[in-house]
């Protein structure tokens, strides 16, 4: 059997040259939303912590989770609000 | 069918009606051709050149105009001209029949088929034999010209390490086919060019040359049928003024081109104006021979008014008489051979034609054309 | 279930994928962003059924808190404020990560695992003081100024050493606590120390730069976790990260090491006038730049005329201006091989008059200029001509290019112009040299701005 | 060693994926296929080294054998004869992973392996047979005019349910060979009859297809085996296929399914003339069709002066020379609004008179001429005037845009022109309508070819 | 445990989408060659091939995996060497 | 320190050495300017805009010329003029002491101190003092003007209705400041245009204004360290001639400006060559005052050989007055601020500038210039 570890090497190799591909050549306007929206998705801790914060195996465990949910939380519901303020922004700019 | 070219005869017309090449077409096509001799010299052209084409050359003008089925010319004839030719004979040339009455009658009475050129109606198909497109063409460039040897100044910018020199102003009124070319032609020596015209569609086209167009609201202003401006009111010529006079006045160079088909044009500069205007300024007065956009215009000459040269000197063309003669005779030829019959060889004059009756002013001893009937026997 | 779960990170992370795409372009940023969420909605969803969860409500407050406080804060922000906003909103990731990683310490985790966590608390705890600095010198909370001391860089080494002495020390024995809160101190002050020495004008580089280690925080912590959402939407975000770090960088016509270093260094090196080389740029580079400038200077020279570049010229003064740049042309009375040699160019061109500007009219504003685009020009814009008494041409009023921002010069090669002598503005600090034959340079810089 | 056989996998995916970015840049392309290739290298040692492996000599005598046939073919093929070769190279491919999927067969395989083993069998076999079809259209071993019989759609239909039906038998009995061998050879008849009713032309864009399938194939036959580097090479190759298929399409101004299924059509359709309608065309499309045209005649109009848009014809111009087309200008003696109109914007944008031809010059020609870019003309190229005798136009020479390969109308609406009338060129068959300032899109289309 | 098939869809999700950005925007001239190239590419199977081919399990599965190194050989040899080719010429076109 | 302005007497010339412009900025230095009545007439100005530009008009020529300090002008002075001026002042002016050796002899014995405005030397940094270029300037652009009035033909391309009519095809000789600025005249009025120069540098600066250069293989050309070309030898010069004679017989216009500073212009065009281009071309012959580049050319007229015009007026920028005034008083101006002592309010004559030694020709009775003084002497 192949370990995990091969596969998420893979993964960590794709997503590395996807990201490279997606990012370049986006205009300059754009520059700060992007790295607003980009900082959302980096939010995503809060699925980890989730099935820390709800194991419920260590009560150290389960309240590092708890902050980690909370906190993780704040990154990702502000940032996708403060990203989508910053493009309607944009788009009343534009038109 | 024996085609005769005659001579143009009038003083500082250096333009002739046909070039050999055209001639060698319309050999072609069958004509018989009769060149008076020494027609061509005012734009160079040879009696050898005619002779080559396949054109006789012939020396009595009389007979030439007695014995043609077809006499093709640039400018309108005498009355003694007319008697000499036959009846039933075809007769193309200017003919200016708006003002000309007694030259319209006396080719009715001669039973003349009288064609004129500036009656070719302005529809698409009829743009190669437009001859006052062609030639009105040529003018808006020599009137240019015409304005920068008169002008102590040069037309574009220069920086330069003895200073900077502002490009020329250049104002054009009336925007058809002179004034465009007069934009055109301004612009590409670098001046910095305004125009204004009375049709609101032109401002799109003077745009489509990089100049500016003046705004002026007139009111209800148009153009006919015909393509051609609609005369304005007393009050609207008025308005037009005052809105011109202040970019007159900073003008180095004003162009006026404003031309109403087969009326007087209107007075659009004033002399108070002229003499705004800084000295060693120039107007050039494209209408200067058939009543003058500019007060103060002598046609046929230049002159000085308060330091302004104003040039009227006419027939603007004819300064560049080969290009003049090539593309009226292209006009003529596009004109007979849409009208030669290929079997008989000859031009025939079909009333159901849609360009042809148009410019028909006088057949078979009647006058054909409706306007000029009515403008004549209105007067008669 | 646990597949469907995994299918449904599957299908979180397309959506992730698709989203930035869409955020790259300004018709579909907005859309882009919805979908991004829709992905992380997705996730949180997939997570919240995972069927090793034995206790919601711990989960349930949290999510309920962090969320009402991110919502509050996002809306009520000031405009102005975004950047720090996005700082802080970083900081608290990396935090989480931080934690996710310590709540994954689990009695006999193997080495790889360890390695994994120790790396997640040290990029997430360093995002976190590292963000919150940042925050602090935007919002001017602290001073915004680069804070330097003697040692710095001593300071700093041995930090990082510890860094690495304490994690190795973890990780062989994870039962030691002591060496794994070493970590989390040390990973916490080297995010500070990592972030006060550079300038408040660079933040935003900084921020960006954090927020591709948030990425790295949370791929790091994927691993630790095993979880693959975690490793994709981390290392995408860590990636895409760096990337644009490198833009923004390019755009301020700096490297990133410049960018980060250059404050570690200026405390203790003392500033020597170094004769000055030659910088090329790339066509891209330039682009960057003006892409950003408010105000364009081009001055043109015999080189335009000789490229006939004058209607690429004209172009791209458009396009500068679309993008809301002023653009104007600074004439000098002797460019080029004739007397108005440039006018006549220019007006073939099209160029408006009232943007041609005289020697003595542009000189005064030049110092407002961000980028001067000096084209086949050489001798006109010579600074020798002011400087230096021993030049040929010392005393001729030339065009002040070098007080713009930035210069961009664009020749084929430094061969000297007519009057064959060196030009020092090539030299100077502020200028770029753009080789190539002026048309196909101007060329270039059309096809970029798309 | 296992575990380092994995990674070296992914450093071998790795290169793949840097050898295909450098291959889209000719500076790069062969580098490309270097670090390509010995990303192949790196896989094939690192299978080699497989621990699970018993017996080399198969595998060695394969290899020989395959390469040493490989590369005589490559070296001795005439240049002509290369996209046939493509082709059947191609078509091994799908056979070896036909062959992969039969031999992975084993017993208790679970219902996802089974699945993952018809798809690596039918897509590798219908890469095989259609790839062998397009070889011998091709090479013109067969006719390669595109073939019909009626009832083709019919019996298509039949072998594909056939295929879902034994491959549904095979997956839950998977010890009954007769369903097995059942799906080889309807894979192998379908691959048949997908290519046979396409013509020779289209073939580029089958092969594209096929070869976007045979890397489909490689990453089901990975599933199969449960091989990473198969699935991540193979839908590397499966995506960037589907997307190069597309891009050919368009270049050659034709839908996917309009290549693939017009051959179906027609011998069942019967054609009946239908008044044509508009096809709006966007920039890029524009773009495609214009890089792979090598005759262009552009046709500009008033349209093109109202835009100001001279200069920017003049720069594509010299980028499509600069492409290696050869272009000219058709002038009509009325476009624009006064004589010699035309002349003036292209004299001012430097356009050489000898790229000038008058209509009667460029008529003749127009029929070679790949792609004729109309700007903001309209009556001057109006069929109209040819074709209805009912028409205020009709009789008037004009140039004959219609008869060119491909016609682009920049304007900006269906509005008329000067004579305000119809314009039956728009909703000819090969016309594509650009609409929009022609200024902004011919500046598009520079920006395209980049 | 998660299992592989999982990893496997995320690796063909990324792959997929990497492929797409990558092949964007080429131009046609090398449309021919990267094809070929891209061809190689899919002569990966050989990898799949050479573990069959090896094991000795089976005699078919051993019979099959060795015409499928055959073939996947001459895919992956030629298809690189034809690419290299083409490559070879266009550069001299453009020099 | 009193300047005076002299009225020009030159039959023809209409520029004047100073303008109000520049008049009121010599005043604000510190000059005492005496302008001799109706001076600016020529260019429209008055007499009153010198007045507001601070300056006294004074009315009595010997008066003026017996004052003054220092003396502006454009043409060169009579003998009676320098017998007229004190020893000691400034005279600045064309002088042309290459061949006005009289001239020169009279300043010297006058102790005038005499500048001559075509011996400022070539440098980046006297450009703005540079007379020689600055009318040449306008010269080349006023030579085109002067063609396109002559021509029959317009210059532009033009495809229209009636045909489709060829651009002028124009042939320059010498590219340097006329040449270059005639080129660009000509190409920007649509004309296709190719050019020659003996200098080979000059090719690129000819294709930088989007026309062709001719290549004549002629050996080994070059040019002086101060800018000018070398004179070529007989054999250089036939070869020219050949290699032209094609392209020259196919031009519509020829534009010849090929000058040799201080020296005889060679003649680039004989009889034959004329005759063989088409009648109504046009010659342009810059050089027809000092000698003429082409064989049958004028001075001062425009004469007509075989049909073709020969242009030959001279004074081009004279053409232009107003400019033309404009640089070159922006020339002596620039001059005279260089060598300005504020303090003093004092034109000062240093010879250890690196500009003014070398355009002063005599000095405290001396020839201070080696070169004068060496043909000079030579042939005293
Ligand atoms: N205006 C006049 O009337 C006049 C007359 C005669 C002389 N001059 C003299 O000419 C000079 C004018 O100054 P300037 O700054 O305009 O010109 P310059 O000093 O001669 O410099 C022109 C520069 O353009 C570059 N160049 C040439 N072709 C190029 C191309 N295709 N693409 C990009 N760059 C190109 C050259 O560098 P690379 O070779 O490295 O590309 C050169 O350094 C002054 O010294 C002036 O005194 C002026
Ligand atoms: N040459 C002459 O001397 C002369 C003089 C007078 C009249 N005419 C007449 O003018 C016509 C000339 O024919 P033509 O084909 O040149 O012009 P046209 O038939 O008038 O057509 C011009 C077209 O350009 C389009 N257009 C306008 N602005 C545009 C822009 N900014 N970008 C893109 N497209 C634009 C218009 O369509 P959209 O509005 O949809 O964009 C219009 O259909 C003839 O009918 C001729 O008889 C000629
Ligand atoms: N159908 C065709 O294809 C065709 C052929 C030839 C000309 N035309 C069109 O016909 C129109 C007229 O041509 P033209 O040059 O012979 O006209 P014209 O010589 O009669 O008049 C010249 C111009 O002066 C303008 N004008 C009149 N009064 C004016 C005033 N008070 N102030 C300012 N301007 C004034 C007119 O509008 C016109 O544009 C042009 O628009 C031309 O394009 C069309
Ligand atoms: N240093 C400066 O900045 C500066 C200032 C002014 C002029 N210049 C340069 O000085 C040069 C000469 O200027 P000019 O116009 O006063 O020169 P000019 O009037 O003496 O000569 C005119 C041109 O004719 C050419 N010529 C001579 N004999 C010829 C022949 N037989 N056939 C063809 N051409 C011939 C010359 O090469 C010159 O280009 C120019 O290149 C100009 O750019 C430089």
């Amino acid at each position: 059997m192949i370990p995990a570890e091969v596969f998420l090497t893979f993964i960590l190799m794709l997503s590395i040259f996807l990201g490279f591909e997606l990012i370049n050549k986006v205009p300059a306007t754009l520059h700060t939303p992007l790295m607003s929206g980009a900082n959302a998705i980096s939010g995503i801790t809060v699925v980890g912590a989730i099935a820390l914060a709800g194991t419920g195996e260590s009560d150290l465990a389960q309240w590092l989770g708890f902050f980690a949910v909370a906190l993780a939380s704040i990154n990702v519901v502000g940032g996708y609000l403060v990203t989508d303020r910053m493009l309607a922004m944009f788009k009343k700019k534009e038109g | 069918m024996r085609i005769a070219i005659p001579r143009e005869t009038q003083s500082g017309e250096n333009r002739v009606p046909i070039t050999p090449d055209v001639a060698k077409k319309l050999v072609r096509m069958g004509a018989n051709l009769q060149v008076e001799s020494g027609m061509g010299t005012g734009s160079g052209f040879t009696d050898e050149q005619f002779t080559e084409a396949g054109a006789t050359i012939v020396s009595d003008r009389n007979e030439l105009f007695s014995s043609a089925d077809m006499l093709l010319r640039l400018n309108k004839p005498t009355a003694e001209e007319i008697a000499l030719m036959q009846r039933g004979a075809i007769h193309i040339s200017y003919l200016d029949p708006f003002n000309e009455h007694a030259l319209v009658n006396a080719f009715k009475d001669a039973g003349v088929t009288s064609i004129s050129m500036e009656m070719i109606p302005r529809t698409t198909r009829s743009q190669k034999m437009d001859a006052l497109s062609s030639q009105a063409n040529l003018a808006g460039y020599v009137m240019v010209m015409k304005a920068a040897s008169e002008l102590p100044r040069i037309f574009p910018m220069m920086m330069t390490p003895a200073g900077t020199l502002k490009p020329a102003n250049v104002f054009v009124i009336g925007a058809g086919v002179a004034g465009l070319q007069a934009i055109a032609t301004a612009k590409r020596l670098g001046a910095k060019v305004t125009a204004f015209d009375t049709r609101p569609v032109v401002a799109e086209q003077v745009q489509s040359l990089g100049a500016k167009f003046l705004e002026i609201d007139l009111g209800e202003t148009g153009e006919t049928a015909g393509g051609y401006a609609k005369e304005l009111t007393p009050e609207q010529v008025e308005k037009q003024q005052q809105a011109q006079a202040d970019i007159i006045a900073k003008s180095d160079v004003v162009i006026t081109t404003a031309q109403l088909f087969g009326r007087k044009p209107p007075v659009l500069i004033t002399k108070d104006v002229v003499e705004r205007m800084a000295p060693g300024s120039v107007i050039v007065d494209m209408a200067a021979e058939s009543g003058g956009n500019v007060e103060g215009s002598v046609p046929g000459e230049t002159v000085e008014w308060s330091g302004v040269t104003i040039v009227g000197t006419g027939n603007w063309a004819g300064e560049v008489p080969r290009d003049a003669s090539q593309m009226y005779s292209s006009n003529l030829f596009n004109l007979v051979e849409d009208n030669w019959c290929e079997e008989k060889k000859l031009f025939v004059v079909d009333f159901n034609d849609d360009i042809l009756p148009g410019c028909i002013i006088t057949h078979g001893g009647e006058i054909t054309n409706d306007t000029i009937k009515n403008i004549i026997e209105g007067e008669g | 279930m646990d597949n469907l779960i995994q299918y449904a990170y599957v299908v979180a992370a397309a959506l992730f994928i698709f989203g930035l795409k869409q955020l790259g372009s300004a018709a579909t940023a907005r859309r882009g962003n919805m979908i991004s969420s829709s992905g992380m909605l997705l996730a949180i969803v997939a997570a919240l059924l995972d069927q090793g969860i034995l206790d919601y409500q711990m989960i349930v407050i949290g999510m309920v808190v962090g969320g009402a406080i991110g919502a509050y804060v996002a809306r009520t922000v000031e405009m102005t404020a975004m950047p720090e906003m996005v700082a802080m909103f970083n900081g608290f990731g990396g935090m989480a990560s931080l934690l996710v990683g310590m709540a994954a310490i689990a009695p006999g985790a193997d080495a790889f695992t360890l390695t994994t966590i120790v790396l997640s608390i040290l990029i997430g705890g360093m995002t976190f003081t590292g963000s919150l600095v940042a925050y602090g010198k935007l919002s001017e909370r602290i001073s915004s100024a680069a804070v330097m001391f003697a040692k710095q860089q001593m300071v700093n080494g041995l930090i990082v050493a510890g860094i690495v002495l304490s994690g190795v020390m973890f990780v062989n024995n994870p039962d030691a606590t002591f060496w794994l809160f070493l970590v989390v101190v040390l990973s916490l002050a080297f995010g500070i120390m990592a972030v006060i020495p550079i300038g408040g004008a660079d933040m935003p580089v900084v921020i960006s730069l954090l927020n591709s280690y948030s990425g790295l925080a949370a791929c790091a912590a994927g691993f630790a976790v095993d979880n693959n959402i975690l490793i994709v939407a981390g290392s995408l975000v860590g990636a895409s990260g760096i990337i644009l770090t490198q833009i923004m960088c390019k755009a301020m016509n700096r490297s990133l090491s410049n960018v980060l270093f250059s404050g570690f260094g200026s405390g203790v090196q003392d500033t020597t006038e170094v004769e000055g080389e030659i910088k090329p740029i790339s066509v891209e580079d330039a682009y960057y730049v003006l892409e950003a400038a408010s105000s364009v200077a081009i001055v043109p020279g015999y080189g335009m005329a000789v490229a006939q570049a004058q209607h690429v010229v004209k172009e791209l003064t458009e396009l500068m201006e679309q993008n809301g740049a002023e653009v104007n042309f600074g004439i000098h009375p002797v460019a080029g091989r004739m007397p108005g040699h440039m006018n006549v160019l220019l007006a073939e061109a099209d160029v408006p008059y009232d943007q041609l500007l005289e020697m003595d009219d542009i000189n005064p504003r030049m110092e407002t200029v961000d980028v001067a685009i000096v084209i086949g020009a050489n001798d006109v814009v010579n600074p020798a001509a002011r400087e230096n008494e021993g030049s040929p041409i010392y005393g001729m009023p030339v065009i002040n290019v070098d007080t713009a921002r930035t210069v961009f010069v664009l020749k084929r090669s430094m061969a000297s112009g007519f009057a064959g002598i060196e030009n020092p503005l090539f030299y100077k600090e502020n200028t770029r040299m753009l080789f190539g034959d002026a048309k196909e340079s101007i060329g270039g810089l059309i096809r970029e701005f798309s």
